[in-house]
């Protein structure tokens, strides 16, 4: 079986056999803050809890980038994904490019995200559209 | 706080100089700035430097290039604004009574840098947002696509002032591109992330630019040029932004909106009726567009009409980059933030030439720095205002 | 000027932290200072980082961990002087009344930078000197050997600040060796550059280290820790080099001399009767030995026999690196000369362990940055005096 | 024939078929400096001339590297020169360890220092000991 490192460091965690987008959530302000860092960028509160974030989400934004990005071939599109929590998450959506659409429902999924020379395989995350009607994983 | 003038400035033609090392580069805008304030490299008291991907210790290397040496010198980075940042520190420390006189430099060689580390577009190192493939282009075409659906600009009105500043550039002696594009040309060059073609980035460029800048008694005793009026730093200011949720408008960046409004508050002007001539970060033709109402030219969500009433142009109510802006002029990065506010300064001066705004008092340079949203990637504002 | 303290004071252990970023050990650092300090970073007004190697804008990327955002923040460069740098301009900016509060920051990743450029002796890059391999230890090679022929130190002399710190830092609970060392096992680790050997060498480091300075009126409110004497910065120098000619003598650099008497003056104190510990740059062991009569702790010419009489050591006269120095401790380039200044302030608190010079009541912190002569490889020394 | 340049532009010019160093004369305080830059650094003057390097001087300080440095194999003797004009100039110095003294008499060498991959030679100096009683170049 060949290495796995997730992309970014506790961007990502196992919670029953799943892997999960873990953020903090502030017991002061109440906001949900993602990738987790020290303290709430928000208010400064220690007093914050390791939390999943919502998997699905509407796209605020996006763009198709028409050139190579790192690792990744175009087109790419990338895009804001809002969350009911309130929190901003930028991510990779697959999906055809004419059926973007901004306020468009994705959803999240997990996986390796690409593989390095040595063959290690990298963990993260994109978007996809939610089936229409399905309403979300 | 006491008056700080502008006693001189200098900078290299922005392009590519690939055999000149950014001492080379630095030395040049250096030695332009002191013979322009016709002081002597040893009158200097301070130095600051701006630049982003520069060897260490710039500022000595490049002084010492001229014999400027023994005094206080720093090199300061800012992203995008490190080279205004290097001027408001240097503004604080002059308008403090700290030094009586001073240097700040930009300075950078992209081509340098390239030779090192591969050429591509700029992504933050280690930001999870980078590491998913968000660039500068692949956050602007979002801006552009976020201003035509809430602002109903038009890919022609995205274009526009990459149109209005090549134009400009043509007549600059020191801009990079010396050729006129039009809304055609620009979309037909290499899409980058849509609706961001080629012709609405800047350039990667080298370049340096530098400005001398004192306290009114030394600039009383010291300037030669009594035919131009004496250019005062009236506000000065670095803003940096926050964490943001949902609620975060990218064509409302606080970070933009608040920093012209307190340098406009420092300087004591109305931007919408005092502010004659504007250089601005357009390192992408939308970034401008979408510029115009946030820092207060124009009322919250009018940037598109103002844009079309064509009040940016040359003749209009505040031409906004008569330098020809960083699509035209170039962008060494460190450099930027120091030659928009030595444009100011030629503009207040009455000496821009084909590209003088006639009867300029007031004037604002603005940099833009960072990757802009996003709890690891921050943006930071530079702006300087300057009037007669 | 109005008077500075230091209200809290923070850092990493100094080491390999290959798996942590620039950001991770800034924001260690940071949230540490502010915990020891007892206030909020909400509170800060404004942030300096210095660095060498770190990718752009590290200081709002560190400070966004802790939420402390929107406020002016500049990353400061100045070689192994760049903490020292973002000391003296945060101590400037309180002084003159500009904030209240603030944060200086320095930080290096050396296993990043290896992971980039690959691990070798760091020479000024296009330097001329650089080219024909001048690199920093055979510059204080050259040092060793004219202490040698001047001063007539012997091996021994050359080698004990390197034994002395060594045994200091077995006790630092944030240094990076934990081994003592003698002349014999200094002398038969490799040859680096006659006399230097690997274990005259500081070694290559990650870590941070930050400092919250603030207004007399704002310690008075804000400091919790009433058991501390309050701690003033009396004295903050930045003082750079100039060109050389056959005159110049490398055991009197004027750079460091000067910027050591500046800043002594500028507190009032007389270094050989009122400095009572030193924190200095002891990147090679030779380069402490050469130091003492630079800083003026002895008369010139005496440095040797300053040292032998042990007055650097703990119980002596003026124990100098008790924290460990680079040599011990270890050296993370921006990181260093941040960390100087806290460990004088942990001195002059009474909090120093094992390591406390007793009764220390003025402390000197010293780096010294640049290849160290010649035109274009300019030499930079950042000295802060605290005192109670 | 291999493509050569300078290691340094501007620091060697090629004057009557040979390679000189070349500084700069100041006329106001009378130094010459070296590397040229574009003002006397030593009081800003503008009015300097280019003017050859003495070819001979003292070693003022040297040291010897054991450990390989860029291009250049152990031992590498770098020493800081002093020329009658006053200038001290730093370069590598091609003699035995064992004769090495602060003090000795050293004369000035160009030719190639190293070779690139592509094999361009890269020309420079480096300073030889004067052989006893020659006194000089
Ligand atoms: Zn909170
Ligand atoms: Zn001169």
């Amino acid at each position: 079986m060949s290495k796995q490192v997730v992309f970014y460091p506790g961007a990502l965690e196992e919670r029953d056999g799943k892997l999960v987008q873990m953020g903090h959530k502030c017991k002061d302000c109440g906001k949900t803050s993602y990738p987790a860092v020290e303290l709430c960028p928000f208010c400064s509160s220690e007093n914050v809890e390791r939390v999943p974030l919502s998997t699905t989400g509407t796209v605020f934004s996006y763009s198709i980038t028409r050139v190579p990005v790192g690792p990744f071939k175009p087109p790419i599109i990338g895009g804001y994904i809002d969350l009911p929590e309130g929190t901003r998450v930028f991510g990779q959506i697959h999906a055809k490019a004419e059926e973007m659409k901004t306020g468009m429902k994705v959803k999240v999924r997990t996986g390796v995200i690409w593989t390095e020379k040595d063959g290690t395989e990298v963990i993260g995350y994109h978007y996809v559209p939610c089936e229409t009607g399905s309403g979300g994983a | 706080m006491r008056d700080v003038y502008v006693l001189g400035i200098g900078q290299t033609i922005f392009g590519k100089h690939d055999s000149l090392t950014v001492n080379d580069l630095g030395a040049a805008a250096a030695l332009a700035a002191v013979k322009d304030a016709g002081i002597s490299p040893k009158e200097l008291k301070v130095a600051y430097c701006g630049t982003m991907f520069s060897p260490p210790t710039p500022v000595q290397s490049i002084l010492f290039h001229l014999g400027a040496d023994r005094i206080p010198m720093y090199t300061v980075e800012n992203a995008c604004a490190s080279g205004s940042s290097a001027v408001h520190l240097l503004f604080q420390e002059v308008a403090l009574g700290v030094r009586d006189v001073g240097i700040a430099l930009g300075v950078e060689s992209l081509s340098a840098f390239n030779r090192k580390f591969g050429k591509g577009l700029l992504a933050i190192e280690g930001d999870l947002q980078g590491k998913l493939a968000l660039t500068m282009p692949s956050f602007f075409a979002k801006l552009c696509n976020r201003l035509m659906e809430k602002r109903g600009a038009t890919i022609e009105d995205i274009c526009y002032p990459s149109v209005k500043n090549h134009k400009a550039g043509m007549t600059n002696p020191y801009s990079q591109y010396k050729t006129e594009v039009t809304v055609e040309s620009i979309m037909a060059s290499p899409m980058i992330a849509d609706p961001i073609t080629v012709l609405q980035c800047c350039p990667q460029s080298d370049g340096a630019a530098a400005v001398i800048i004192c306290s009114e008694e030394y600039y009383k005793q010291h300037n030669k040029k009594a035919h131009r009026p004496p250019v005062r730093i009236a506000g000065s200011v670095i803003s940096v932004s926050g964490a943001e949720d949902v609620s975060y408008d990218p064509l409302a960046m606080q970070v933009v909106i608040k920093g012209a409004k307190d340098a406009c508050e420092m300087a004591g002007v109305d931007p919408q009726k005092d502010i004659d001539v504007v250089e601005l970060h357009d390192a992408f033709s939308g970034e401008e567009l979408a510029a115009y109402e946030m820092l207060g030219l124009c009322e919250p969500g009018e940037g598109v009409a103002f844009a079309r009433s064509r009040a940016v142009e040359l003749g209009g109510r505040c031409p906004v980059n008569p330098s020809g802006g960083l699509l035209s002029m170039g962008h060494p990065l460190g450099a930027s933030g120091v030659r928009v506010v030595n444009d100011i300064a030629r503009q207040l001066w009455g000496e821009a030439g084909v590209n003088q705004v006639e009867g300029a008092r007031v004037g604002l340079a603005q940099m833009l720095g960072g990757v802009l949203t996003g709890i690891e990637s921050p943006v930071v504002a530079g702006i300087q205002i300057l009037m007669i």
